[in-house]
């Protein structure tokens, strides 16, 4: 007994030692400059957890704005950006949101990454006027009318609907089967779809296939996709919509392929990602599906300069990456905010002068064309902000018809 | 009156193997019954199908109890059978090892009534009645095996002939009227083994509870018995007064000739 | 009424027409399903305990065939022999790297608890976290996104049954599958290791008094199951892709299988992995394909209730 | 010449090579699927500085840092087995800790200390940590002891009890597409009791088939269900919401008369709602455990047959485990839904049930204060490592950690940091059981 306490104990005291060693071993930290007053913005997301690519590609995006802006030289200020690991987890969201709202050199957040979160954080960070800028939640729901809302990609609604009208009107599809994977971005988009697609004449089968989001820790058996297919060939509708993420639309249309299914295949922007081709074996199975994707007129991505900066960054290939790009062209936005905004009247001041400025002004950074109504949506009926591809190649495509 | 078991031509079969077969048997009321008979010849597992354990096939098992009906056991659960009167040991001990002496006695005393979780979050005056009587009759039944003094001792630090003792005293405090020895002496020292024997006859003589017994320590069970059954391959070959077995071919046969059939332990 | 009905039908129409298009899919993942199996199904047999972090076997076999074959093909599109050469090349650097981890996986998380003579829950518990441990670090390493395979051989319709088409990805599972459950097979029912091993599930302490070996012989079946158990991950992997989690459903699943047909026979976990891949297929087709986790646990619990012997009973283990 | 031990030295040496390097793997750079041994190869190579002193590649630190570890137990262990001091002065603390008074001091001073705790912590991180994710944990792992610890059944999908009672609160308040129960929507205060309910009931419906199943069969089982659980709550949309979640779950509030409080969006007064019910489950699961009941969880969990022959009906006291288990659960999962406001099936996941597991066994399997404690340590360094990451951690590989731990525990203390009672002894006891089960 004596002896078993005495080795655990040596075990625990090993395991404290080791730890020890770790933030020692760590790289430095680098020191921070003189006099300028320094502000914090904020990212929340999941960095832990099985959504943690999502936070890792928005962190890295908005890091990138924010050291180039500090590389400048040029700011009045020195800006830090400090992140909140919510895991995407809507009961985790709100510690993280009130520790936010605490921070006293805290201006704005950029966050959260998913639509549970960013609703169960909304409550403190409106009591704090902070704003909050989320790169990436298209709940319709969550944009409930707070002026501190704000999201840099349009809802479900404009986009699916925009699909559904595609699939059904321009390509004549009398029938349509929607498929969801079962998470919170995969299951509204379809239901959009779903609903738009009905009210557009066609005749609409609902299916899921869901945690199968690879995307985010999940896998499908192999049979699933394969027997999916096999059933979709069976019924044969016109057109097939998939909600989900680019990792399983890269197992569902090989599948789909081999069971010699001929018609239109769909799916929206969580698939518009460089990840499909990478994923889809053969590439070739790709070849004739559409994606869609908010924001006409621009990849989505980070590129040239920037995409090797990202790159150095974070170790991310930017071009695989998800929502890099909006969190970048959200954290240059709050530096253009902050260069606008009176600072003298101390942080509360600027959190409610930032939320009034993202009000009133509008930008242009790698996704296009950036404004925001009362709600905090993005501006725009949608009507041609929603840019269609046609994959035809091994690549992503970037040749696309706005609608 | 009816015999306390009643057991008619069972037959227990594990897959294509035939652990007993059309086996018979009976036990008087307050008799001292011992079951002998060779490696696997099936002791045990008539010991696990009377107490519910195994499930034989064919055949009937009947328990009569002093009071009421005459109840079949084939096809009852082990603690129903508990419940009937029927208290039973194990071939290799099985205390509760992480509880104390006290405690594995204490909770043969009070396993017959019902759950009582909310007595027991409430602590009510009948709750506390009834952990009083436990207690009572576990100190009783320490006494009566002579394990007063070890009561605070954890089951695993007792000694092989204590375990035993324990055994017995945990089988006796749920008030049986027949207690099964699966092979007492198993382990147990020339001096625990006298011990063992007078206990055992204390048990019958003083709590008027019946003894079936499996044992290979001839010497004990000869002096112990008052009437035998000789098991092999899974079937009676004999019964009969020590006296009369001793005399039988059969047995001796079974005794001297191989005993290499393993497995249906 | 009238709804249900012309769902029956609609869905019947859809079996008819795609009865053996869902079929050879069923067996193409129950084959996998039975490799799996098999690692459960041994390990059980000599140790009494779910191998709870066989998953990660399968993940890492999954792995180490594609990085050998992103390695290898590279942008290449290899056909005929070299695409057998490669397959076979795959097959191994899964298998080996899964016997690789399924070794160090029993020496680390088990035998010291089987020196204890820890309780089960305490190996279950053990397992879990090797589990957790390995399914993290390749998280950590290999990042969180799932990838693509090189594929060593051109996909195309090789024949038709009734319609349905056989596709060279279903002859290749097959066949390498096939021939790796024989030799398996063969090697526990002929050879002097598998007689060790079944004696060892029969009654260990005699067959330490034997002379047989324990300590190496579990190493051993820990070998064969891992080899399996990595081989399959590398198989799946051609058609899925590989992800750090990839491990887990496929490992249930096969877990399902093995005790269907009766944890602790080989035979029963091929032929549970070929009953549970079909009937998840015709799943999809008559609920959704939501609901495939469910049909599986059903057919678990169902088993484990009416007969835990499985469809075969167990057959290295001892009986009761 | 001694080769044995040269033989035995080296390969302890080996031994603490491989771990230590498998230690800077784990806590290096991470790596990426395109190029695989970068992570690996950084992890080693990188250079690090030896605690300011000097500086040289993560695996001579890393090497050292086995090497002084391995040394440091080692010498421990010699002090400590002949040091009789320490043994005495062991037994002097343990017989002080058994003595009523010091419990009954002890128990009163660590409640005043809860009292008074949202005084000293002010950060408001800290603050909503203490409610949601420290105390809710409690909760969660005190009920999870009560299956895996007193009854030894092994359930890998607690979870599902959790998820139970925080949609139960969602049904009641109206915050899901399915109508509450009475027509009209109650406030969370008053769904307590039915998401109790609802959990127990659940333990029971879950327990009734399982239960009979083996141990091991039985872990696969509940791990099965947990997902099934998840599964519906996902796929079922028009009861639950489905991915998209629920509707917006209202806070509690308490309307009895004169009396009207509302609890907002300050963690504080939830704190000391939750700390009350800890404290009544406390109070529950120590009766219980201190009871025939308790007493005849440790017989089945001990030796489920000798139990059976005793009268002891297992599949009764294993449900009821089940059940009691559930209740504590069940409140956690209304704290759960009537703070955060909303609900996702992707809050209730496998990985979240192996964490309650986890501080379970960390603090103690079958110990009540052990449970408490692991629990409020394991998650306070959670909580720790995702408010303030120190320099070089990256948040996921929290997960690593935790996996090893559990293998270490294991390995070198099955019993938890502070072993049950009758644990204790169990590990001391020989363990013939395991070997004359068959």
């Amino acid at each position: 007994m004596k002896i078993r306490l005495n080795k655990s104990v040596a075990a625990l005291a090993t395991g404290a030692l080791l730890l020890v060693g770790v933030p020692v071993a760590g790289l430095a930290t680098a020191s921070s400059a003189a006099a300028k007053p320094v502000y914090v913005i904020g990212y929340e997301g999941p960095l832990t957890g099985s959504g943690a690519q999502y936070g890792q590609n928005e962190l890295g995006g908005l890091n990138l704005a924010i050291n180039n802006a500090n590389a400048t030289g040029m700011l009045p200020f020195t800006l830090q950006v400090k992140s909140y690991d919510s895991q995407g987890d809507p009961t985790l969201s709100p510690a993280q949101a009130q520790a936010e709202v605490a921070n006293t050199n805290l201006v704005a957040v950029v966050g959260d990454a998913f639509s549970g979160a960013t609703h169960a954080g909304e409550p403190y960070w409106y009591s704090a006027h902070v704003a909050a800028i989320t790169p990436s939640a298209t709940a319709v729901t969550i944009a409930t009318g707070k002026n501190n809302f704000f999201r840099m990609v349009y809802g479900d609604d404009i986009q699916g609907t925009t699909d559904a009208n595609f699939l059904v009107k321009t390509k004549g599809a009398k029938t349509v089967t929607v498929i969801s994977d079962g998470s919170f971005y995969g299951a509204g988009i379809a239901g959009v779809v779903s609903v738009a697609a009905k009210t557009a004449g066609a005749t609409v089968t609902n299916d899921a296939l869901p945690q199968t989001s690879s995307c985010s820790g999940g896998v499908a058996s192999v049979s699933e996709f394969a027997a999916e297919a096999t059933k979709i060939k069976a019924s044969n509708p016109a057109a097939v919509f998939y909600g989900g993420y680019a990792c399983d639309f890269a197992n569902l249309l090989p599948a789909l392929k081999s069971a010699g299914y001929k018609g239109t295949v769909m799916s929206g922007d969580g698939s518009y990602d460089a990840v499909l081709l990478k994923t889809t074996t053969p590439k070739s199975a790709a070849k004739g599906a559409y994606l869609s994707a908010a924001n006409c007129g621009s990849t989505g991505n980070l590129t040239g300069t920037l995409a090797k900066q990202y790159k150095k960054l974070t170790g991310i290939e930017p071009a695989a990456a998800l929502y890099d790009a909006q969190a970048y062209d959200a954290g240059n936005i709050l530096v253009a905010a902050l260069q606008k905004v009176s600072l003298t009247g101390g942080v509360p001041a600027i959190r409610a002068a930032i939320i009034t400025y993202l009000h009133a002004g509008s930008w242009t950074g790698v996704t296009g064309k950036i404004q925001f109504q009362a709600n905090g949506n993005l501006v725009g009926t949608g009507k041609g902000n929603i840019a269609i591809y046609k994959v035809t190649g091994t690549k992503l495509p970037t040749a696309h018809t706005c609608y | 009156m009816a015999n306390l078991f009643e057991v008619s031509n069972i037959t227990l079969r594990f897959g294509g193997v035939v652990s007993l077969s059309n086996v018979s048997l009976y036990q008087k009321r307050g008799e001292i019954l011992a079951v002998i008979g060779p490696n696997g010849a099936g002791k045990t597992s008539l010991f696990n199908s009377l107490t519910g354990v195994y499930q034989p096939q064919e055949g009937s098992i009947t328990f009569n109890p002093k009071e009421g009906e005459p109840i079949s056991i084939i096809g009852k659960k082990p603690h129903v059978i508990s419940h009937t009167g029927v208290a039973r040991t194990f071939q290799a001990s099985r205390m509760f090892n992480a509880l104390t002496t006290f405690e594995n006695v204490k909770i043969g005393a009070e396993s017959h009534k019902g759950i009582g979780a909310i007595g027991a979050i409430l602590r009510g005056p009948a709750t506390r009645k009834d952990e009083k009587y436990s207690d009572a009759r576990t100190w009783d039944l320490l006494d009566f095996v002579g394990l007063r003094a070890k009561a605070n001792y954890i089951a695993s630090s007792l000694s092989y002939g204590e375990r035993r003792r324990l055994e017995i005293a945990r089988g006796l405090a749920t008030n049986p009227e027949v207690l099964l020895l699966d092979e007492p002496a198993a382990g147990t020292n020339p001096s625990e083994k006298l011990e063992l024997t007078d206990l055992i006859r204390k048990v019958r003589d003083q709590m008027g509870v019946s003894i079936l017994l499996i044992e290979h320590d001839m010497k004990l069970v000869m002096s112990l018995a008052e009437r035998l059954y000789v098991l092999n391959f899974g079937s009676v070959i004999a019964e009969g007064t020590p006296d009369e077995i001793r005399a039988n071919q059969n047995v001796v046969d079974a005794y001297l000739g191989t005993t290499t059939a393993e497995g249906a332990n | 009424m009238h709804g249900f009905l012309s769902y029956l039908n609609a869905h019947f129409h859809a079996l008819r027409l795609e009865f053996w298009g869902l079929f050879i899919g069923g067996i193409g993942s129950g084959i996998i399903y039975a490799m799996v199996a098999i690692g459960y199904t041994m390990v059980y047999g000599v140790l009494r305990l779910i191998n709870f972090a066989h998953s990660e076997i399968f993940m890492t076999g999954a792995f180490a065939g594609y990085f050998t074959l992103n390695y290898l093909i590279g942008s290449s599109s290899p056909t005929g022999f070299s695409s057998i050469l490669l397959i076979i090349v795959g097959i191994l650097a899964g298998g080996i790297t899964g016997s690789f981890f399924a070794v160090v996986l029993e020496r680390v998380a088990y035998r010291p608890l089987r020196i204890r003579k820890a309780p089960k829950i305490a190996y279950l518990i053990s397992a879990i976290g090797a589990s957790y441990f390995l399914l993290n670090l390749a998280a950590k390493e290999f990042g969180r996104i799932g990838r693509g395979i090189a594929q060593p051989y051109q996909n195309h319709t090789v024949f038709t049954i009734f319609g349905a088409p056989v596709e060279m990805y279903n002859i290749i599972i097959f066949v390498a599958a096939g021939i790796m459950l024989i030799i398996v097979d063969r090697l526990v029912s002929k050879t002097k290791l598998g007689r060790s091993i079944r004696s060892v599930a029969q009654d260990s302490e005699t067959a330490s008094l034997m002379g047989v070996d324990i300590d190496r012989t579990i190493a051993m079946t820990f070998v064969i199951g891992g080899f399996l158990g990595g081989a399959a991950g590398f198989l799946y992997a051609l058609n899925v892709g590989v992800l750090y989690s990839m491990g887990f459903t496929p490992a249930l699943k096969a877990f399902t299988a093995a005790v269907l047909g009766g944890i602790g026979n080989l035979r029963g976990a091929v032929i549970g992995g070929l009953i549970l891949g079909v009937t998840e297929s015709f799943t999809v087709v008559f609920f959704s394909g939501a609901y495939t986790d469910v049909v599986a646990f059903a057919i678990l619990v169902l088993v484990l209730m009416f007969r835990p012997t499985g469809i075969l009973g167990e057959l290295i283990g001892r009986s009761a | 010449m001694n080769l044995p031990f040269i033989k035995k030295f080296s390969t302890k040496a080996l031994i603490i090579l491989i771990s230590s390097e498998l230690a800077a793997v784990v806590t290096g750079p991470p790596g990426n699927g395109d190029t695989p041994w970068v992570g690996f190869h950084d992890s080693i190579t990188q250079k690090a500085s030896f605690f300011g002193l000097f500086v040289t590649g993560r695996w001579a630190l890393f090497y050292a840092i086995g090497i002084i570890s391995y040394l440091a137990v080692h010498f421990f262990k010699k002090l400590n087995s002949n040091n009789s001091a320490m043994d005495s002065l062991r037994s002097q603390y343990s017989s002080v800790a058994k003595n009523k008074y010091f419990k009954l001091a002890a128990v009163l001073v660590i409640g005043v200390l809860a009292i008074l705790l949202p005084t000293v912590i002010t950060d408001p991180f800290w603050r909503e940590a203490m409610v949601s994710q420290i105390a809710v944990f409690v909760l969660l792992a005190l009920g999870l002891n009560v299956v895996v610890g007193f009854a030894g059944l092994l359930d890998l999908g607690f979870v599902a009890f959790y998820a139970v009672g925080a949609y139960a609160t969602a049904w009641c308040t109206g915050a899901l597409p399915m109508p509450p129960i009475f027509g009209s929507h109650v406030n969370p205060f008053f769904a307590i009791p039915i998401a109790i309910i609802l959990a127990m009931v659940a333990g029971v419906i879950l327990g009734i088939p399982t239960l009979r199943l083996r141990g091991d069969y039985l872990a696969i089982v509940t791990l099965g269900f947990g997902e099934i659980i998840t599964l519906f709550a996902n796929n079922l949309t028009g009861i639950t919401g489905g991915a998209q979640g629920t509707k917006q779950v209202p806070h509690f509030s308490l309307h009895i008369g004169p009396l009207k409080y509302i609890w907002g969006l300050d963690p504080v007064p939830y704190y000391y709602l939750v700390i009350g019910f800890v404290i009544l489950f406390i109070f529950i699961f120590y009766s219980l455990e201190h009871s025939r009941v308790g007493r005849a969880w440790t017989a089945i969990r001990e030796d489920e047959v000798a139990a059976e022959s005793l009268g002891i009906n297992p599949l009764k006291y294993k449900v009821m485990a089940f059940a009691i288990g559930a209740a504590s659960a069940g409140f956690a999962g209304v704290m759960t839904a009537a703070q955060s406001n909303f609900l996702t099936p992707a809050t209730f996941t496998l990985a979240l049930s192996i964490n309650i597991l986890v501080l379970v066994i960390f603090g103690g399997m079958g110990s009540i204060f052990g449970v408490v404690f692991g629990a409020i340590v394991i998650q306070t360094i959670t909580m720790y490592l995702i408010h303030t990451p120190p320099a070089g951690y990256q948040p996921p590989d929290l997960y690593i950690y935790i996996g090893a731990l559990l293998v270490i525990m294991m390995i070198f203390r099955p019993g938890g940091l502070f072993p049950a009672r009758r644990r204790q002894r169990a590990d001391v006891a020989t363990s013939s059981l395991e070997n004359s089960n068959g």
